[in-house]
């Protein structure tokens, strides 16, 4: 079996600890060699899975937790976010995720959207995302170490 | 972690200033600060992003609230200063098309 | 019962971890209002702490764990560090741990011990530590946010 | 988080610049390096801590063997450009007493 150190984070889903976990990626990431763009990345994917979870995950609850894993390769960094609360249909909110069109703000400002940029620039930044959503939301993101190593395939993949 | 805001206010317009991270966490005081700015009639608000090193789509979202806005009341909303790495964020979500993002803007 | 948040990380007991470690407890200590005296004061405990754990938990086994936990309260931040390795004996430690005095010098330059500072700097650096080594070790600190708060009796209490 | 380590060395004297942080990880390296220059007879070393923003119990180790080094081998060790907060670990625990720890000397 492949080596790998495990690093473990747990939090209170709450917007003050997100900049907390972000401290933590960008430790972890330079401790292994990461380029400071690459850094950056992680950091905003990270950031964009943990503020899902506050956003999002315990909307009928009063309090959720966070749990973050990493898992530190020789060649790459898994970094996995999980909450234990509501799922969602990824069929569903396809069609309103994505990047901005130029067409889209032409039809009406006003009805422009303010979200959905999250899942997508995970999606964007990492070089391989997992989504699943069966109990709870877990992302689970790869960023390798060497760019060449990337997979063609950089798709969002939804494991349902 | 945490993000400071100056507001410059001019006659026909003003500069915010920031300074720090926009996330979750600050994004909300951010959109409370910039949204009554650009509810006045006619007002240029430009945002100025030199000391800002971190964002994401928190503070895409208060933007894009903030473009929305100045353009029902007839304003503008423009991002100066923008760091490359803020810049690729809105060229990757493609809001760099829509909004007046200037990285090189250095004066007035 | 009194509200706090509970925050906890876990890495591999080894020495590149100890200073991800420090920016976890920089970031949580920078959010809830810590001095830049205090924030350097809980990085320095934290890691003579993780250090210890490093360096004497696991002497007989090729790895272990380390785990942190923070209890964020209203005015105090108390830490966790606590490891499942070797137990110690407090009082027979005692004795060479310590702050070093000038005729100890004088005695003997070559003689002069080169460790037993952690424990000693854990305790002057925080307000209350207590060091529970029934199974492993656990030691647990707090951080008052209001200096006035502090006990008078700040010693080092072992608990065994 | 990590340490760089410039050795500057002259005919009885060196200056040892040091940049980031002392700890358990970086505290091995430091000691490979340093000691070495201690067991030069007569050998005056400085250690210069201006760009030391982190340091604890391993960094004070690594000091003291490097006194006891030099002591036997008829050198000196000096540490200078201490920070306010990396002195406070040596008066703390009496290390200022002992060795040559000098906040303030800017020169050579
Ligand atoms: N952890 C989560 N728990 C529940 N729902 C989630 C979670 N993460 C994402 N979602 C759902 O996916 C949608 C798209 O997320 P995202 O692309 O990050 O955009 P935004 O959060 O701005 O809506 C969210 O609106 C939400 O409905
Ligand atoms: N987590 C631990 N597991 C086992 N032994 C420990 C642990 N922490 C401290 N000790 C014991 O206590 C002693 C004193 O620790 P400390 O004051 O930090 O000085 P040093 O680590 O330099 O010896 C150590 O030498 C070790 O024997």
């Amino acid at each position: 079996m492949e080596d790998f150190d495990f690093i473990e984070m747990k939090v209170p889903a709450k917007a003050e600890y997100v900049g907390v976990l972000r401290l933590g990626v960008s430790g972890i990431a330079s401790r292994m060699g990461f380029s400071y763009e690459a850094i950056e990345d992680l950091k905003v994917a990270l950031s964009e899975a943990a503020t899902n979870v506050v956003a999002h995950a315990y909307e009928n609850k009063e309090k959720g937790e966070l749990t973050l894993g990493f898992g530190v390769y020789e060649n790459r960094l898994e970094v996995m976010v999980s909450d234990q609360g509501e799922s969602f249909n990824f069929e569903e909110i396809k069609n309103r995720i994505g990047p901005v069109t130029y067409s889209e703000d032409l039809k009406s400002v006003s009805q422009m959207r303010e979200g959905g940029f999250g899942l997508f620039l995970i999606n964007a930044l990492m070089d391989k995302v997992e989504i699943n959503n069966e109990y709870g939301v877990i992302v689970l993101m790869t960023k390798y170490l060497d760019e060449t190593e990337v997979d063609v395939n950089d798709q969002v993949q939804a494991k349902q | 972690m945490n993000l400071t805001i100056d507001v410059v206010e001019e006659k026909d317009y003003c500069v915010v200033k920031l300074h720090g991270e926009i996330d979750v966490y600050t994004a909300p005081k951010l959109k409370k600060e910039i949204l009554p700015l650009t509810e006045q009639k006619g007002n240029k608000v430009k945002i100025d992003l030199e000391h800002i090193n971190y964002l994401d789509s928190t503070g895409l979202g208060v933007f894009i609230s903030a473009y929305k806005s100045t353009k029902e009341n007839d304003g503008e909303l423009k991002l100066i200063h923008v760091r490359d790495r803020v810049l690729r964020l809105f060229k990757v979500t493609g809001l760099h098309e829509i909004m007046a993002v200037d990285e090189k803007d250095r004066g007035e």
